[in-house]
């Protein structure tokens, strides 16, 4: 609660330093807030604070995750340094990331379907602006309106949802909503509905297929630096927030509605491992990537047992870190006047080792393959499925997850085989901070996941 | 003192070793000197071997353990030696026979630069054949078995700078393989059926089958594959006179002292489950008539000295198969080491008119030599009457054992050898008559160059002729007043066997009625032969004139080099690159690059369906929604 | 006399869900973008009617707060969604949703 | 710890070459893998001591029952002494090329090193995933960068393959895992949850297992990755994968798959026997038509690998051993032939066979280890190469005695392919592509004739290596018959 | 009288929001918008939701609205300026639309409120009593709303606010 506080404050304070005089130092002064943040949230562990338990509630559950937010978008204002040069308007895209990550926070600690729609807005909101942020660049205009428009009409049938669920249940308060669906008997056509236009609203959010077609188009539009913001912090929240309301509430629904997240993870999974294939540009391909990985972190969903929230919390993280390190490197090489495209990457071993490297790791990371934390978000996911039954469901996403190794791979050679005389890429201090500390996170999630698997 | 059996088989190997990682640093004498004394060390201590056991009857075997070779579970092979009478004749012959052929390589190959690598080969060779004659269990046997197969393909293809050399070679070693993979699966239904592989053992648990039983006969079928390949029987034989392209003594150390003996050694050692199986012995003797047969009427046709005696090899091996076949182990053996005696001297005489004639092989081109060579007429002469069987040279001993016991056996084995051995004495008198008399054929240059052998050639000829003609009375049988020294020396080996055996016995009259017949048809055939060949100077046509087709069927070998490789090589060749190419590549690999390609053009369409219009998006979601909706109220 | 006397529940719920879908018909058949904002409203409505009706139903004000809060983020909505257009205007001078669709495939 | 330390050392030692400069690269690798060699006899001395102390068991993410597990039995330290022996060898036939980043490349060879001891030793089923999984990565990038001209899509092709079993393989263990009693990887537990399934059950974990050993070793119809991988990579990986990666399959069936799920091996044993055979025989047929000499040697393996699974397969204590000792035995050979398909390369380029010929003419040393080594891979008795085929062939006789007949062709189809190979490399006249071909430096002999010696020491006297895996396969094959 | 006013008021709440869709000029579309607002609001009375109604009418009507025709205005979009969707994808639209409704109305026909029929509060409309629940217990979501609107309204400034360069 302190660490959501504290970063509200953080962004209100930096519609003050217009104001004030101290918008040069608000980069440094946001950094701080996020790393106060997570001091806070830290601390807050063996005894949180929940002042108003009916409607946020910062449990283990929304601590780790917003840990995660938080550490996540501590290496994205690292990576993303250059993307606050521009003087005029550090502040509202200070501001603008703070704000979203309280919303994040708020998705990731709801005990209110009001808290939960809230935030989601005024996430959603930030990025659709963060999104159109070139405002003279046509592909930023056409993300931040397409993302606009398929966005809010998501919230309009999560709100039917919502308002069905309220119809059927008299509350919107999750744990009642939980009790009245436990104790519900008979056909509940109603609540039925609700919940899938629920999941529908969510699903959307993470990118799910066929909800998923902003996802392309939009990660490829925003600028590079929005899109690893989407990819991970988004996601991430979009993630705990999902899982958090099935967990608490629809689980004895799941009759209802595990076929149709049956069907949505293998669309999901095939859909976005497949059309990555065809794709040149880096964003676009990351973007069918992370549909994909969607799918993955779904079978925890549909598994939903015990093991559900700490194997999506490992898969984010685990994600997030990858993402992460990609766009870094992504961003670097288009920050130096390359196209976005895999041709870029050619010969990336000899133009800048680091980078290589990197992006090796991320790589291997996203296709699954040890010591990367990828690799065990994977077998977490996979193993949780299992433990419910879902063996065919995970065969097919291994299926897909071999299709997946094709396009990595692609990338991979691109940077190791192919010749090329593209200048070599040079990078920030910070951005090299973020690599690092990105690679360094993939490697020791993939090798020492014991520590975030006890959190939840 | 047991244990230092293993001194014999190791001092050829110590030879070899020494010539062949520093043989090119010795002179050619010193390298010559080593192979022969290791051989004839080896000799010695065979000598003394054979003695030990001749003057200690009481002691059957000598056996020792050296070490644990293969053992896995209950399976267990240990490296172990065997002394036994029947060994020890063989070591005789192998290193007796093997140590006078080295001394004729000494200069028969004297001018060649691989002198040293020539003499590692032959050491290795008898290495190998020692160890598969002094092996205590099948498996060292089998050592043995593929150590000569290896020895023979390093000495045919000796000269391997002539491709069809080396082809030649990898003939005889896949060939043998065929044999070798029988011998082998014979030796596993040995493990299986008695839990072990040592003679010992399988012999002891032998006697307690009943006559006949299936698994007995397979065993013996099986090793008996291996006998035909080694021992080049039917259909197993076209290797052997291909083998013919390694040096002489080569040929002579294959054909008469190691190598196809292994065969015949075999099936004597396994004589009590032979013995056991009568269908098994009866392959054995009708393969072996057959390949008699067979191997005599194409030796009829053929004009290369050697092939001539290679042809004769695998016949007379034939009648050695034969023997066994009827139960004769000790004639076989007997014949084995006649045989030895005159095929040696014949290869090592022929290889000294080869010498002579600076490499020519074809008869057609020689004739007359009877002058230039008189040392190897005369040996020539007396390897082929001991081959022809004719009294008192050791041919005939053995051959009319042979005979004989095949007669009381089964007439028509019987009959079909008589024929056999007639037209290997017609085929032999012809090669003799055509080689050393009449004129000389060659080109002058040739005959300018002709020139009896050296003393290190000549000798050895000298000892193996004598042996060939005094050899068949260690077998003097009873009816000419012998005692058959041989076959009480291997009594212990065949014991058992003879006690199974139902007693093949004709009458003494009946038996010299036999050798009678036998000799007056052999006396009109050389007549024939000679009248043909040295009164009518006939000389065999040039390749390209024979026209009878009987006599180019024959002349070719019956095509079987070229049935083989139609039927067998050919479409395997055929078969495996068309599977590679349809089966492997277009199918397996088709199936595997199909999926990857077809992953990759499901992407291509795919991202068509992402075709930009948010308009469509919305609709696609609505499109989803509905679908969801519907399938969950149905 | 009051309302869930005389009109059922279930008259509210199918008249939200009718407007609800002629908002959605709005998207998907227009290509102004104001219009679909505006069908958008449409089907925010609709959901406000009906939490409306829950609220007064089950005599819960937690409904009518709800809509509240819809209504705010109607607002927030609207407002971000018209600087969008707006920002779109200025550099395509068209409001029409199919003119920027370079970004497929 | 020294099993620790043998499979950590490698990694460092790979760290330290990487840093170090590309001249110096070569030497520093093959000083470490001499070490690790030398670790490595350690063991085997502490293995004498008590087998006990090359144990470790440590958790590692407790939350999972999986433990960081290593341990060697007779089986294990076999194939680890493998490892290390060759590795050395691997790094000292490279030293005639020059590679580019040659420090990478050093590098790589020795994190594979730690993956495959990894593989060998560990005791948990997780912890044997990961390094089977971590053994691809290296082995990929060796590929990649210093292969051939059509790498990429053919180190793809592998990579994607060996990727596909191996993820099957990872659903089998978990859905054993979650099988297990006190949810553990441990191998024992697998084991016994393995055993509590039932016979449909275990089938299908079987195949989902077994598809990754499969793939790697590889047997008939997963093997059309390999032929084209050996003949596209570097000397050096091809060694690599064709010298020991390709006993991680068999190892993995050895105590991954039978022992775990016996009765779904059982219930297919007679198609995984046919599959095996056919392969034998299949390999072999392709082997003899092959122009390319690597490829020749491709398909050869397919052949010996087929045999020696079918001879696992049996599950008796013949097989078994044998199927250790041929392990070792077609690790050491086929290293040596790739050596001298790469010298043959390197002096005339061309790795044809119909435009080379006569070389023994010019090399006869080298003509003369050539032999030895390929006698060892015909397995002509007293090489190496016999003794585990005729145990084998002796196991699958058991099984059943056409099966033997059948897998016995290979006795004849290898001399076939191997002496035809060799025909046509070294004997006849020289051609112009090997007139000057020159006999081996030292380098070269260095690597050859300790692999010649093992081939002869092996066949003459197996004894040490039979009993180091003695004990252990008479252990898994008395759990096997309990089981069934 | 309120069955009558019910039906009057829904028919009338259809047909404008048809009409919304229907129009072709965007500011016929934003009077019917406003239309169908006040028939809602009539729901929201009918409904004893009088302070809702009340907000209804000044936040929709009054300043959203205002919103979109200012815009309309600015932009100058009064006219019939819109190209036409084909229509194949008009037909496609209306039917997906009734298609949804269809399902929807498939899926909940036979929806009654689980809990039991509360008695009729008409008291729960009233400020006061929605501002005790605002106030007590939705104070954290009142809070956060303006975290909303202040996100809104940075972004909103920033993206419509004319760079100083351009300008």
């Amino acid at each position: 609660m302190k660490a959501f506080i504290s970063i509200s404050c953080f962004a209100v304070l930096g519609l003050l330093a217009e104001i004030f005089g101290f918008k040069k130092k608000f980069f440094t002064i946001a950094v701080v807030g996020i790393i106060v943040s997570i001091v806070l949230a830290v601390m807050e562990w063996s005894s949180p604070w929940t002042p108003f338990p009916e409607m946020i509630g910062f449990d283990h559950y929304a601590i780790a995750f917003s840990c995660v937010i938080l550490v996540t978008a501590l290496l994205w204002m690292f990576m993303s340094e250059d993307f606050f040069k521009n003087e005029e308007r550090i502040i509202d895209y200070t501001s603008l990331v703070l704000f979203t990550v309280a919303g994040g926070m708020m998705m990731t600690s709801f005990n209110n379907l009001s808290i939960l729609f809230l935030g989601l807005e005024t996430l959603s909101l930030a990025v659709y602006v963060l999104a159109g942020s070139q405002k003279n660049d046509l592909s930023s205009n056409e993300a931040a309106l397409k993302y606009f428009i398929m966005g809010s009409f998501a919230t309009g049938i999560l709100l039917f949802g919502i308002a069905l669920v309220y119809g059927s249940t008299g509350s919107f308060n999750l744990l009642e909503i939980g009790r009245a669906v436990g104790t519900a008997t008979g056909e509940q056509p109603m609540l039925l509905v609700g919940v899938l236009m629920i999941l529908i609203g969510m699903a959307f959010k993470i990118s799910a297929v066929p909800f998923h077609f902003w996802a392309p188009d939009v990660y490829h539009g925003a600028p590079t630096v929005i899109t690893a913001f989407m990819a991970t912090i988004v996601k991430t929240a979009a993630f705990a927030a999902f899982l958090r309301l099935f967990i608490t509430c629809f689980g004895p629904l799941k009759e209802g509605w595990g076929d149709v997240i049956w069907v949505i993870i293998v669309l999901t999974l095939f859909v976005g491992n497949i059309a990555a294939i065809a794709q040149s540009s880096m964003k676009r391909m990351l973007a069918y990537s992370s549909v994909a990985h969607a799918g993955y972190m779904l079978l925890a969903l549909i598994a939903l047992n015990e093991a559900s929230s700490a194997s999506v919390l490992y898969y984010s993280f685990a994600y997030s870190a990858s993402t992460i390190a990609a766009f870094t490197v992504l961003h670097v090489i288009m920050s130096n006047g390359m196209p976005d495209d895999i041709s870029s990457f050619n010969g990336l071993i000899k133009r800048s080792p680091l980078l290589a490297i990197a992006m090796v790791i991320a790589l291997l990371s996203f296709a699954g393959i040890p010591p990367t934390g990828g690799f065990f978000a994977k077998y977490y996911v996979f193993s949780v499925a299992l433990k419910n039954g879902y063996t065919w469901l995970v065969v097919l996403a291994v299926v897909s997850s071999l299709i997946s190794v094709y396009y990595y791979f692609r990338v991979i050679s691109a940077m190791f085989v192919t010749e090329s005389s593209l200048p070599k890429p040079d990078m920030s201090g910070l951005q090299k901070t973020a690599l690092i500390t990105s690679m360094a996170l993939v490697l020791l999630l993939g090798i020492f996941p014991e520590f975030l698997v006890r959190l939840l | 003192m047991s244990r230092l059996i293993f001194l014999i088989p190791l001092l050829p190997l110590i030879g070899a070793i020494i010539n062949g990682f520093w043989g090119k640093k010795l002179s050619k004498g010193l390298s010559g000197l080593i192979g022969c004394l290791a051989v004839g060390l080896s000799f010695g201590l065979a000598v003394y071997a054979f003695f030990h056991l001749k003057t200690h009857p009481e002691i059957e075997t000598i056996s020792y353990v050296y070490f644990d070779w293969i053992k896995a579970g209950k399976f267990s092979a240990p490296f172990s030696l065997l002394l036994d009478p029947l060994s020890s004749l063989f070591l005789l012959i192998i290193t007796g026979v093997g140590f006078l052929i080295h001394i004729y390589s000494t200069g028969y190959m004297h001018d060649d630069e691989g002198f040293h690598k020539f003499f590692a080969y032959l050491n290795l060779f008898v290495f190998f054949m020692l160890l598969l004659v002094l092996g205590s269990n099948y498996l060292i046997m089998f050592v043995g078995w593929e150590g000569v197969g290896l020895c023979s393909y390093l000495l045919i293809g000796y000269w391997f700078k002539n491709i069809d050399y080396s082809s030649a070679a990898k003939k005889a070693f896949v060939m043998n393989r065929i044999g070798d993979l029988g011998f082998l699966l014979g030796v596993f239904l040995i493990y299986i059926t008695f839990g072990s592989v040592s003679y010992g053992v399988v012999f002891e648990q032998a006697k307690s089958f009943t006559s006949d039983e299936g698994v007995i006969t397979c065993i013996a079928l099986l090793l008996f594959v291996g006998a035909v390949g080694k021992s080049a029987q039917l259909p197993l034989y076209t290797w052997l006179p291909d083998a013919m392209a390694g040096p002489t003594p080569v040929s002579a150390l294959i054909h008469a002292a190691t190598m196809v003996t292994a065969g015949i050694y075999m099936v004597a050692r396994s004589n009590i489950i032979y013995t056991l199986s009568p269908t098994a012995l009866s392959v054995v003797a009708v393969i072996g008539i057959a390949t008699a047969l067979f191997a005599a009427i194409i030796g009829l046709a053929q004009n290369d000295i050697k092939k001539v005696l290679a042809y004769s090899t695998v016949s007379q091996l034939g009648y050695m198969f034969l023997a066994l076949g009827v139960g004769a182990y000790t004639s076989a053996v007997f014949h084995v080491a006649t045989h030895a005696f005159f095929k040696a001297l014949l290869f090592l005489a022929a290889g000294s008119v080869i010498h002579a004639m600076s490499g020519e092989q074809d008869i057609r081109k020689m004739g007359g030599l009877k002058k230039a060579l008189p040392v190897t007429f005369w040996v020539f002469v007396i390897g082929t009457v001991a081959i022809a069987g004719i009294p008192p040279f050791a041919g005939f001993f053995s051959k009319d054992e042979i005979l004989a016991h095949a007669f009381a056996s089964n007439k028509i084995y019987w009959l079909f050898a008589l024929i056999g051995s007639l037209i290997t004495a017609f085929y032999m008198f012809r090669l003799l008559f055509l080689t050393f008399y009449g004129k000389f054929r060659g080109t002058h240059e040739q005959e300018h160059h002709l020139h009896e052998s050296p003393k290190s050639m000549t000798i050895p000829l000298i000892v193996l002729a004598i042996l060939s003609t005094i050899g068949g009375f260690m077998g003097l049988p009873e009816i000419l007043g012998g005692s058959h020294a041989l076959k009480q020396f291997l009594e212990p080996v065949f014991a058992n066997s003879e006690l199974n055996m139902l007693p093949h016995h004709i009458s003494h009259s009946t038996e010299y009625i036999l050798i009678g017949l036998t000799l007056l048809c052999l006396a009109v055939v050389i007549w024939v032969a000679y009248n043909q060949y040295v009164r009518k100077k006939d000389v065999p046509p040039a390749d390209a004139l024979i026209v009878s087709p009987v006599h180019k069927v024959v002349y070719n070998k019956f095509f079987i080099d070229e049935l083989y490789a139609n039927v067998i090589t050919k479409p395997l060749n055929w078969l495996s690159e068309k599977t590679d190419k349809y089966f492997e590549n277009g199918f397996i690999d088709g199936i595997v690059n199909f999926t990857g390609r077809s992953v990759v053009g499901g992407s291509r369409l795919m991202r068509l369906a992402q075709q930009g219009n948010v308009g469509f998006y919305v609709f696609a979601m609505v499109i989803g929604i509905i679908l969801i909706f519907f399938f969950t109220s149905l | 006399m009051n309302i869930f006397q005389v009109i059922p529940l279930n008259h509210y719920i199918f008249l939200s869900a009718l407007l609800f879908c002629i908002g959605v018909t709005g998207v998907l058949f227009r290509r102004n973008a104001i219009i679909i904002f505006m069908s958008i409203e449409l089907m925010l409505n609709a959901v406000n009617l009906m939490l409306a009706a829950f609220s007064t139903y089950l005599a819960d004000g937690a409904g009518q707060v709800f809509v509240f809060f819809i209504m705010v983020v109607a607002a927030a909505e609207v407002a971000v969604g018209l600087a969008i257009l707006m920002m779109i205007y200025r550099n395509t001078n068209s409001t029409d949703i199919n003119v920027l669709n370079k970004l497929k495939w | 710890m020294l099993t620790a330390l043998l499979i950590f050392w490698p990694l460092v030692a790979g760290f330290l070459v990487l840093f170090s400069s590309n001249e110096n690269a070569r030497k520093t690798a093959f000083a470490c893998a001499i070490l690790e060699l030398l670790i490595a006899a350690g063991a085997v001395f502490a293995f004498r001591q008590n087998p006990e102390l090359l144990s470790l068991d440590r958790w590692w993410i407790q939350s999972f029952g999986i433990s960081f597990n290593i341990a060697m039995d007779g089986i294990s330290l076999l194939l680890v002494l493998l490892t290390v022996v060759l590795i050395p060898l691997i790094i000292l036939s490279t030293f005639d090329h020059s590679y580019k980043n040659a420090a990478a490349f050093y590098a790589l060879i020795l994190f594979m090193e730690m993956a495959l001891v990894g593989v060998f030793v560990a005791m948990d089923g997780f912890l044997f995933y990961i390094f089977w999984e971590l053994a691809l990565i290296p082995i990929y990038f060796i590929c990649l960068l210093w292969g051939g001209k059509d790498r990429v899509r053919i180190t793809f092709k592998f990579f994607l393959y060996t990727l596909v079993g191996s993820l099957f393989m990872l659903v089998g263990f978990i859905y054993l895992y979650l099988h297990t009693p006190g949810r553990s990887f441990n191998l024992a537990d697998l084991y016994a949850a393995g055993a509590s399934l039932s016979a449909v059950e275990q089938s299908w974990v079987f195949w989902s297992i077994f598809i990754a050993f499969a793939i790697k070793m590889p047997v008939f119809p997963f093997h059309t990755w390999q032929p084209a991988t050996y003949a596209e990579s570097p000397n050096a990986g091809t060694m690599l994968l064709a010298g020991i990666m390709l006993k991680m399959g068999l190892y993995g069936v050895i105590r991954w798959l039978i022992p775990v799920v016996p009765a779904g091996a059982a219930e297919w044993l007679d198609v995984i026997m046919v599959l095996c055979i056919i392969g034998v025989v299949y390999g072999s047929c392709l082997a003899i038509i092959q122009k390319d000499f690597r490829k020749l040697i491709a398909y050869s393996s397919i052949a010996h690998v087929g045999l020696i699974a079918a001879g696992i397969f049996t599950w008796n204590a013949q097989g078994l051993q044998g199927a250790m000792i041929q392990m070792v035995s077609h690790g050491i050979n086929v290293v040596g032939l790739f050596f001298i398909a790469d010298i043959i390369t390197r002096r005339t380029n061309t790795r044809m066979i119909p435009e080379l010929g006569g070389i023994r003419s010019v090399a006869p040393v080298f003509a003369t280890l050539f032999m030895i080594v390929m006698l060892g891979a015909v397995a002509l008795p007293f090489t190496n190469g016999f003794v585990g085929e005729f145990l084998l062939l002796t196991g699958v006789y058991q099984y059943h005695a056409v099966a033997a007949g059948f897998a016995g062709l290979t006795m004849i189809l290898a001399a076939v392919y191997m002496f035809r190979s060799y025909q046509g490399v070294m004997l006849g006249e020289t051609k112009s592509v090997t007139r000057a071909f020159a006999d081996l430096n030292f380098n070269e002999k260095a690597v050859l004739i300790p692999i010649v010696i093992m081939v002869i020491v092996i066949g003459v006297y197996p004894k040490p290596i039979l009993d180091i895996s003695a004990p252990a396969v008479e252990k898994l094959v008395s759990i096997y018959q309990m089981a069934n | 009288m309120l069955t009558y006013a019910f039906y009057f008021l829904a028919f009338l709440a259809i047909f404008s929001g048809l009409m919304v869709i229907l129009s072709k000029n965007p500011v016929f579309s934003v009077l019917y918008l406003i239309m169908t607002f006040f028939c809602i609001a009539g729901h929201y009375i009918l409904l004893n939701a009088q302070f809702l109604a009340a907000v209804h009418v000044i936040v929709y009507a009054g300043a959203i609205m205002v919103l979109f025709l200012y815009v309309i205005m600015m932009m100058n979009l009064n006219k019939e300026t819109e190209p036409h969707k084909n229509n194949y994808l008009r037909f496609a639209a209306v039917i997906s639309g009734g298609l949804l409704l269809l399902t929807l109305l498939a899926s909940l026909k036979g929806a009654v409120t689980p809990l039991e029929q509360q008695p009729y509060n008409a008291d729960i409309g009233l400020i006061g009593n929605l501002g005790q629940t605002l106030f007590k217990e939705f104070l954290v979501p009142f809070e956060v709303s303006s975290i909303l609107f202040l996100t809104a309204m940075v972004g909103a400034v920033m993206l419509a606010k004319r760079d100083k360069k351009e300008a």
